[in-house]
C-alpha cells in the first residue's frame, strides 16, 4: 500500500495553531513514525546483542545502549519543554501549553529509566546500587525532581491558562538552573571523590559499539515523538470532552442560563465559585 | 548476580516502562474517542427531541 | 517602594507569627538533632555546618509561602499588580523578599552562632557559619519568592512550594556548606565567591520570574 | 487633592471576556468622558467584577481594546482636541474591590500612609502628607480612628477606610466593585458625596453595583444584554484561542 505523501498546506505553521489541524497532521504522522521507531528499536536491539563485550567491564557495557539514549532523551525532552514554555509566554500558543503539560510525564519516565539503568550498570563496579560519587547520576536525580515539580504545578490549577503560565515560568527557571546544578554537583563531586572509577565518557567508542548506540538513540528519539504526539492528542480529546460536557449541561436545562437576580444576598457580588 | 543478569534486568525494566507508557497512552486515546462519540450521539439525541 | 519595605516589616513584626514560628522551628530542630544523630562530639562537630544550613533552608521556606498570600487575601496584591508594569513589579518582589529576609531570616542568623556552639564549641566554626549564612540565605529567599509567586494562586500552595523550589536550591546548599567549612579551615575562599555569585544571580532572576508569574497568574 | 488632568477620555471597543470556560460578555463598547459616571448592573456571575478587573489592567481581555487618552488641559470648549496623549494603563485608575486592601495588624494611619506614598510619585513633605491623610479620613468621617489597628474596626468602618484609600492619590478613573457593600445609610450618603466631588473635579467613575448609588448615571449598562445569546456562542474553547 503506498502511503500518499502528506501534502502539507503552505500555511503550515499558522494553520498548526488550530488543534483540529494538529489532529489531522499528527494522525498522518503517527503511523510512519511508529513504524520507523519499531524498526529502529528492532535493529538496535539486534546490533546491541551482536556487539562484542567490553574488555574491561564485560557484558554490562550493553546497558550503555539504553542508558545513554535515555539520558540523552531526558535532556532533549526538557529542552523541548523549555521551547514550548517560551512559546506559551511569548505567543500564548495553546498547543505549546498542551505540549508542555504532556511532555513532563514522558520526560520524567525517561529520566527514571536513565537513573535505573545507570545504577544497574554501575552496580558491578561500584558494589552498591547508588554511588554518591557519580555526579551524573545525582544531577539526573535532580532533573527528575524538577520534572515532578513541573508535573505537580501544571496539574495543580483548575484554570488551564494559569496552569500553563505557571508551569512555563518554572520550566524556564529550571532550564537556566540545570547548568548551575550540574556545575555545582561536579564541583562538589571533585571535592569529595577523586575522579569516579566509572568514567563513562572514557570508554573508547569502538565503531562496533558506536553504531548500535546511534541506532538506539535515533529509535528512542522517534519513540519519544510518537509518545509525545499520542499524549498531546489525548489531551486535546480530554479538553474537547470537558467542553462538550459543559455544552450538554447548558443545552439540557436552558432555563438555568440566566439565573434570577438575587437582591436577597448582602450585595457581596463576587465572581467566585467557578 | 552475573553480568548477564544485570543486562537482562536493565533491558527488562526499560521495555516494561516504555511499553507501559505506550499502552497507557494508546488505551486512553481509544477510551476518550469512544466517550466523545457517545457524547456526540447524546447531544444529537437531545437536539432531536428538544428539536 | 521603600515604604512597602517598611510596611511589610511592620506587618511582619506586629503579626509576630511568621518570625516566631521560623525561629522556634530552627532552634527546636537543631536542639533535637543530637537525639537523632547521637551525642558523639566529633560527628556533631563534623555535621554542624551541614545541619545548620539545611535547617536554615527549611526554616526560610516555612515562612515563604505566606509572602504573597496575605497580600492576596486582603486585596492589596490586586492593586499593586494593576498599578505596576514589569519592572516596578520586579522591584516590588525584590523589596518584599528583602523585607521577608530581614524580618524572618535575620533572627535565624542571629541565633545561628549560639546554636553552632551547641553542636561544635569552636568559635571559628560559628563565625564562619554565620558569615556563609549571611551571604547564602538571600539566594534561598529569592528562589523561594519565585516559588511563592507560582503557588500564590493556589489555596494550599505551601507544600508544593517546597517541592518546586528544593531542586533549584541545591547549588546554594552545596556552596553554603562548603563556604562555611572553607572559612573555618581558612582554605581557598572559592566556594564563598560562588555563593555570592548565586545570591546576586538569583537576586535578579528570582524577582523577575516572580513578577512574570504573578502578572500571568492574576485571576 | 492633587489636580486631575481635564478632559480625560476612556474608549472601550468590542470587549470580550471569559471566566471558567464561559464567555461572559462580548462586543461590549462604550466611552466615558471627564465628569461622567457609568453604572454596570447585572445578576451575579454576569462578569461585573471581571469587567472592572479588565479595565484596571489585571489581565488581558479575550478581544477588544481599552484606550485611555487625555487631552492637554486647554481651557477650550469641552470638545476634545485631536492632540490626545494616550496614557499608559498602569497608574491611571483606582480599583476598589470588595476587599479593602488594608493590613489588619497595622493602624489605619500606617495603612493610609503606605497607600498615599504608593500612589503619589513625587515625595510629599511630612506636613503635606499629614494634610492629605487627614483630609481623606475627614471625608469619610473616620478621623478619630486614625490610630486604631485596622482589625479593630467594624465592617462599615473598614469599608469607609477602603473608600478613603481612593482619596490618598489622584487617579482620574475610579473602578468601584460593589462600593456600597457593608455601608450603612450614612456611609452610602458619604460615598455619593465623595463621588460627586471626584466627578466635579473632572474624574470618571465606573461602578458595578446592585444597590442604587444615589447618583444619576450618565451611562447605565446591563451586562446580561452583552452575553452571547446562543449556548454555542457562550462557550469558550481554550484550544481556539491564541
Amino acid at each position: 500500500m503506498s502511503l500518499p505523501a502528506p501534502s502539507l498546506p503552505q500555511s503550515w505553521w499558522r494553520g498548526l495553531s488550530r488543534p483540529q489541524r494538529f489532529m489531522q497532521i499528527s494522525a498522518r504522522l503517527l503511523p510512519p513514525l511508529g513504524i520507523i521507531s519499531a524498526v529502529g528499536l528492532a535493529a538496535g536491539l539486534y546490533l546491541a546483542w551482536a556487539a562484542p563485550p567490553d574488555y574491561q567491564q564485560g557484558l554490562t557495557v550493553k546497558i550503555m545502549f539504553i542508558h545513554v539514549p535515555c539520558a540523552w532523551l531526558s535532556m532533549l525532552c526538557y529542552t523541548m519543554m523549555a521551547c514550548s514554555a517560551a512559546g506559551i509566554l511569548l505567543w500564548k500558543h495553546p498547543l505549546a501549553a498542551i505540549a508542555l503539560k504532556t511532555a513532563a510525564p514522558i520526560g520524567a519516565a525517561f529520566t527514571l529509566l536513565a537513573l535505573a539503568t545507570g545504577s544497574i550498570w554501575g552496580r558491578p563496579s561500584w558494589g552498591t546500587w547508588w554511588e554518591w560519587g557519580d555526579s551524573r547520576l545525582f544531577s539526573m536525580f535532580i532533573l527528575l525532581l524538577l520534572y515532578c515539580g513541573i508535573i505537580a504545578l501544571s496539574r495543580a490549577f483548575d484554570n488551564s491558562r494559569t496552569a500553563a503560565y505557571a508551569a512555563a515560568v518554572l520550566t524556564l527557571i529550571g532550564f537556566i538552573d540545570i547548568p548551575i546544578i550540574k556545575f555545582s554537583v561536579e564541583w562538589w563531586n571533585s571535592l569529595h571523590q577523586p575522579a569516579s572509577i566509572l568514567r563513562k565518557g572514557g570508554i573508547a567508542i569502538a565503531p562496533a559499539i558506536l553504531i548500535p548506540l546511534l541506532v538506539m538513540a535515533a529509535a528512542f528519539t522517534m519513540l519519544f515523538f510518537v509518545l509525545q504526539l499520542l499524549a498531546m492528542r489525548n489531551e486535546i480529546l480530554r479538553v474537547s470532552l470537558r467542553a462538550l460536557q459543559q455544552k450538554l449541561a447548558w443545552e439540557a436545562e436552558p432555563a438555568a442560563v440566566d439565573e434570577p437576580d438575587t437582591i436577597a444576598d448582602n450585595g457581596q457580588d463576587r465572581e467566585t465559585g467557578l | 548476580m552475573t553480568h548477564w543478569q544485570f543486562v537482562i534486568l536493565a533491558y527488562a525494566i526499560t521495555a516494561l516502562v516504555l511499553t507501559g507508557l505506550f499502552a497507557r497512552l494508546f488505551i486512553a486515546g481509544r477510551r476518550l474517542r469512544q466517550e466523545l462519540r457517545q457524547m456526540e450521539q447524546k447531544r444529537a439525541a437531545n437536539r432531536r427531541n428538544h428539536g | 517602594m521603600k515604604n512597602l519595605f517598611i510596611r511589610d516589616i511592620k506587618a511582619g513584626i506586629k503579626a509576630g507569627g511568621a518570625i516566631g514560628t521560623s525561629l522556634l522551628f530552627f532552634i527546636s530542630v537543631i536542639i533535637l538533632s543530637p537525639f537523632a544523630l547521637g551525642t558523639d562530639k566529633t560527628l556533631l562537630a563534623q555535621a554542624g555546618p551541614g545541619l545548620l544550613w539545611f535547617f536554615a533552608l527549611l526554616a526560610v521556606l516555612l515562612g515563604l509561602d505566606r509572602l504573597f498570600q496575605t497580600d492576596k487575601e486582603d486585596g492589596s496584591l490586586d492593586i499593586i499588580l494593576a498599578a505596576g508594569d514589569f519592572s516596578s513589579l520586579t522591584v516590588m518582589v525584590l523589596v518584599k523578599s528583602a523585607a521577608h529576609w530581614v524580618s524572618t531570616v535575620l533572627p535565624l542568623i542571629a541565633a545561628a552562632p549560639v546554636l553552632s556552639l551547641l553542636l561544635n564549641p569552636a568559635w571559628r566554626q560559628a563565625a564562619a557559619l554565620t558569615a556563609s549564612l549571611v551571604l547564602g540565605t538571600p539566594a534561598i529567599t529569592f528562589i523561594g519568592a519565585l516559588g511563592a509567586a507560582l503557588t500564590a494562586a493556589l489555596p494550599r500552595g505551601g507544600v508544593l512550594l517546597a517541592v518546586l523550589v528544593l531542586p533549584l536550591i541545591i547549588p546554594v546548599i552545596i556552596f553554603g556548606t562548603a563556604a562555611s567549612v572553607a572559612l573555618a579551615a581558612g582554605t581557598a575562599l572559592q566556594p564563598l565567591y560562588f555563593l555570592l555569585a548565586l545570591t546576586l544571580f538569583f537576586g535578579l532572576v528570582g524577582p523577575a520570574a516572580a513578577a512574570l508569574a504573578l502578572k500571568f497568574t492574576a485571576e | 487633592m492633587a489636580e486631575i488632568p481635564q478632559y480625560v477620555r476612556i474608549e472601550i471597543e468590542g470587549l470580550q471576556a471569559q471566566r471558567g470556560g464561559k464567555i461572559l460578555f462580548s462586543q461590549l463598547s462604550f466611552s466615558l468622558q471627564s465628569g461622567q459616571i457609568a453604572v454596570i448592573n447585572g445578576a451575579n456571575g454576569t462578569g461585573k467584577s471581571t469587567l472592572l478587573r479588565l479595565i484596571a489592567g489585571l489581565y488581558p481581555p479575550l478581544s477588544g481594546t481599552i484606550d485611555l487618552s487625555m487631552a492637554t488641559a486647554q481651557k477650550t470648549a469641552p470638545a476634545l482636541e485631536n492632540k490626545n496623549i494616550s496614557l499608559p494603563r498602569q497608574g491611571f485608575s483606582h480599583y476598589l474591590s470588595d476587599k479593602n486592601a488594608m493590613k489588619p495588624q497595622l493602624s489605619v494611619r500606617d495603612n493610609l500612609r503606605f497607600w498615599c506614598r504608593f500612589f503619589t510619585d513625587k515625595r510629599l513633605g511630612a506636613g503635606e502628607e499629614k494634610k492629605v491623610l487627614l483630609r481623606a479620613l475627614d471625608k469619610v468621617k473616620m478621623a478619630a480612628y486614625a490610630d486604631l489597628p485596622f482589625a479593630a474596626l467594624s465592617t462599615g468602618q473598614k469599608r469607609r477606610i477602603g473608600l478613603s484609600r481612593l482619596l490618598t492619590g489622584a487617579r482620574p478613573l475610579w473602578l468601584l466593585d460593589e462600593p456600597g457593600s457593608g455601608l450603612d445609610q450614612a456611609g452610602a450618603a458619604l460615598f455619593s458625596q465623595i463621588c460627586r466631588e471626584h466627578l466635579a473635579a473632572g474624574g470618571l467613575v465606573i461602578a458595578a453595583t446592585h444597590t442604587p448609588l444615589g447618583l444619576p448615571a450618565d451611562i447605565s449598562l446591563n451586562l446580561a444584554d452583552y452575553r452571547p445569546q446562543t449556548p454555542e456562542g457562550q462557550f469558550y474553547d481554550p484550544l481556539q484561542a491564541g
